[in-house]
């Protein structure tokens, strides 16, 4: 076997977490790397769906940025930024929203947004962008970082995208002028739905993707679930974590070849239990190396 | 990927039940009357029929007994008068009577936008002071969180097929269209099924060349066929003109039930698909119909490899 | 002066209502041939937007439908329905709607949908299309119609774009399921607008057509009214007609060459106090009748 | 009609006052580099800046000084790292402090939707267990009167001026793209005044042979004005590529104020317009971008006279 950084074992690992003739909203970033990667490699029909708008991609060379002119060229389809969101995120028909992060906590909220006070940072960072959206809105995420000492955390400081343990925004019930429904934060189970038409929202039970399969044995969110799914899987340098339990909670699923549990649990600041059994992570093949190298080796920036 | 193309007849068979909810969407451009002419001869029954302008396509239907329930929002032949099918369900129960709810033409458009956007609902400011809201009980108020302005609201609708005609498509089912678009892509995104008629199948490279122009991709479609003339007595940008004269017969052939009875058995029961429509139309009227070419401005999207 | 068909000096007053640079959604039918010919008369920058989501069409022939592909060849812009909707008729930039009537009353109630009663119907007409909408949504309304005997009525026995009298829409309140919020029609004075954010809604004050004119002396409907203004103009093949006083009711303006008082009084079922000194509404040109012949000659159907 | 081409000095001067809501947008796509650059030259100070993505176009425009307050959802260099004058003005108040006011791009983008459209609010189905709602009073809940669901609502966006950077224009101001198209059109029908830059202008008949790809018509438009390379760093679909060392280099000269300054000074205020930018970037620069023709299918709209 080619010899591999973990860093290329980490992208490897997350491409194969995408099935074939899946429909995938893809974050920037090493989601954006490890996508692209998995359509060349098993998954020649996943369908690439893009904030910028882009449906169906099928970029010639690597996309420097999820807005890179090579994923219009060949496309299927070219919408709005507003028809991306509405018809396809919030229509319930993205199968797998694939995420970066800065911070993830124990229940898989996720920061993107500040560290420290949100009115005094001390390090800003970009923000939600499509984030919160697809945590949201995607039947399900995955999340992908490199992770260094400061991935993970017990909590967030700032919940950008919400995880499974659904507390309620933080301030929000105190927040100024934010209307007498400012509080209303839990879906108010209210009236039944309108018997009056047949047609009054009927949202599929599944993808209409035809023929799309999901990963048996991960939890499909239903549209009843305002605060979306939670992650499903994070994939980092080190290992593959599962969230279980009920609010699910961050759990290690196996260690890439050559880590340590020692090192995984030093990256860890809250005391995780570690089965005694954990299984390795299954290394890259020399294929896949070499269609991640040919596809990295073309690109400024880091994807 | 696996090719959409089949039949219009196997893909109405297959994605098209009795009392679905259907829409045939198209604003007098590119309505789908290949596809409903399909469904009447293959005899659905209690369907909910959505659409903006039910047209020639949905008296059709009416008369030959597809509809239960209309949706709609104008009910006229454009430029001519009444439909008279709709007319005879609505004022004598001819040939059964049909429930109908209606809409102004941005209320429907709401619904369709609610419908493909999963929304419960959208807002809007329109309807206030009219009579509608108060023989329409699916519309309903909302108040501005912010302004606390009370706008109308309407439901969102969603319906199990959607039957959309295109310019070209290719065996994935990625369409396209230009000209008029209406409310063809909310259409497609409110329905849980697809099913898509072209007046030409292209290479994918085609459609690929020109993404901003796909209505709607493969993969939200369940099956794509080929129907050349598939808008008759329709239009298709550049492909054909409206025909007009039919539009004005219609007017004589609708106005009674056993004629227009007559008419379907001729032109929809009479015969097996649209290609033998058109050769019962004759060689003639095709011709009158072609449009002369007139050809966009080249579009250069650029190779970024 | 050539001599000119009733029919001919209605469509040529109804063209000479509309202004140069004016944004007009055209309605099907009379309006569709009166605004073509004032495109080709006097206003030649006059902005066609149809339903169908043309925007600035310049056809070269009469268009048979509001949806003729005539419209699209050589138009500014072809955007959605939703869009056109949405962008133009709500977002405030349509200076005049022009509409067809099938019945309308004292007060500039127009009735499409039907005469009868609603569940059974006498006679059923095809219904509000844009109608309402274009009512509610425009700056201002013009109305053209054919004064049959039938045309003018005390009462619309349904109303589909409402006129200048405000009356809530009949069954409303009593309606079957609209919710909770059901019978609130009146806009509730509410809560002022947030002053939270600079941006928050900010309608332009006029319409943001850049150099457009509205005729001198016609009300300008403002956001605030969501009843709309009611149409400001009825032209028929009788005479032009204003609305005037509180509530706005029908007012003759001034009567066409050889139609007479009595016979005006003959089709308007109340008793409408008509002036001593009625004008006499300016007959068509040679040329103005010469264009409109040829404009309509052109085209099979009513236009 | 009369024309509405005009220089980008002259538009900039007649239609972007100090104190304006101000929207710059093109989702990295015909980012309107050349319209912030005049706006910087002209000194215009208290400026609401709108935009999805602040991206290099905002952190120029902060770090000299143009913006009071943000409204953003995403405020990063993409593919390289951070907005470092951004983060300046946020963290340590460098050259002043500026206001934020920070969403999601799905709940800006309904913003901007929502102030096109001529509604008071958007509805929408994110924010629920985010903490943005709790730092930005802006955003709320509304209750969907069908179904009783609860519903995050944001507000209507409405600006001054929104300047947008096209393909292709006439000099009617009708303006079309290709591509991504962003929230480009939500942007010109939220704002009161609009300003196109565009690659070439062209004659009406090439707009007009394809309406369909009209992002505003002229009648939007305050003001047209030629910028060839105007989106640079960013990219124009056809015309050229994204100039990614361009962004991976401003991670170095933004992280110093003086040295970001430096910058300003010689390629903005030192330069009289944006050929005379392309000619400090070179020739050779220019070769590199260029992309590859990649045409697009002719597509058929026919005559109909």
């Amino acid at each position: 076997m080619t010899p591999c950084s973990r860093d290329e074992l980490m992208i490897v690992t997350a491409a194969r977490a995408l099935a074939d003739r899946q429909r995938v909203f893809v974050g920037i970033g090493l989601p954006n790397v490890a996508c692209n990667l998995a359509r060349r490699l098993h998954a020649p029909d996943l369908e690439l769906v893009y904030e910028s708008g882009v449906v169906g991609a099928r970029p010639e060379r690597l996309p420097a940025s999820i807005g890179d002119p090579t994923l219009v060229s060949g496309a299927a389809s070219v919408c709005s930024l507003p028809e991306v969101f509405l018809y396809y995120l919030q229509g319930g028909l993205i199968d797998v929203g694939f995420l970066g992060a800065a911070q993830i906590d124990r229940y898989g909220n996720l920061n993107t947004t500040v560290i420290g006070p949100y009115d005094a940072p001390k390090v800003r960072l970009p923000g939600s962008g499509g984030a919160c959206d697809i945590a949201l809105l995607a039947r399900q995420t995955i999340v992908i970082a490199r992770q260094t000492p400061r991935l993970l955390v017990e909590r967030v400081e700032f919940v950008t995208s919400p995880g499974h343990d659904r507390r309620p925004g933080k301030l929000r019930s105190g927040s100024l002028g934010s209307g007498s429904l400012g509080s209303d934060l839990d879906p108010c189970g209210g009236r039944p739905g309108s018997d009056l038409d047949p047609c009054v929202e009927r949202f599929p039970a599944s993808s209409s993707m035809q023929g799309s399969r999901s990963d048996p044995g991960t939890a499909q969110r239903s549209r009843s679930d305002p605060y979306g799914a939670g992650p499903q899987l994070l994939i980092t340098d080190l290992a593959v974590y599962g969230f279980e339990g009920a609010p699910a909670e961050l759990t290690v699923r196996s260690l890439h070849p050559g880590v340590t549990r020692e090192e995984v649990a030093a990256r860890i600041p809250w005391a995780i239990r570690l089965q005694d059994d954990l299984p390795v992570t299954p290394g890259p093949s020399d294929r896949d190396l070499a269609v991640l190298r040919q596809v990295r080796g073309a690109v400024v920036g880091s994807g | 990927m696996t090719s959409k193309l089949c039949s219009l007849t196997e893909a109405v068979a297959t994605h098209v039940r009795d009392g679905d909810t259907v829409i045939l969407e198209g604003f007098t451009h590119l309505i789908p009357f290949a596809a409903a002419h399909e469904i009447i001869r293959q005899g659905r029954r209690d369907l909910t029929l959505v659409r903006l302008t039910p047209d020639l396509i949905y008296d059709q239907m009416i008369a030959a007994g597809c509809c239960r329930k209309l949706v709609f929002s104008w009910a006229g032949n454009p430029g001519v008068g009444s439909l008279h099918a709709f007319r005879r369900a609505v004022e004598q129960g001819i040939p059964s009577p049909i429930v109908i709810e209606e809409y102004s033409h941005f209320a429907l458009a709401m619904r369709l936008f609610a419908g493909a956007s999963g929304l419960p609902f959208m807002p809007l400011r329109s309807l206030r002071g009219s009579d509608l809201p108060g023989v329409n009980p699916s519309i309903s108020t909302v108040t501005c969180p912010f302004t606390g302005e009370a706008l109308d609201a309407v439901p969102a609708l969603r319906a199990d097929v959607a039957l959309l005609h295109v310019q070209r498509a290719d065996t994935d089912g990625n369409a396209q269209v230009w000209g008029l678009t209406g409310a063809q892509k909310e259409s497609a995104f409110a329905a849980d099924r697809v099913i898509i008629t072209a007046e030409e199948i292209v290479p994918s490279s085609v459609v690929r060349a020109d993404p901003n122009r796909t209505l709607v991709p493969g993969s939200k479609v369940s099956a794509v066929c080929v129907a050349r003339h598939g808008a008759h007595p329709s239009y298709a940008q550049g492909y054909y003109d409206r025909d007009a004269a039919f539009y004005d017969a219609w007017d004589e052939i609708s106005r009674d039930h056993d004629r227009l009875r007559a008419w379907l058995d001729a032109w929809v029961h009479g015969v097996p698909d649209r290609d033998a429509y058109m050769r019962l139309l004759g060689e003639e009227r095709v011709q009158q119909l072609a449009a002369e070419p007139a050809f966009a401005a080249p579009v250069n999207y650029g190779r970024y490899a």
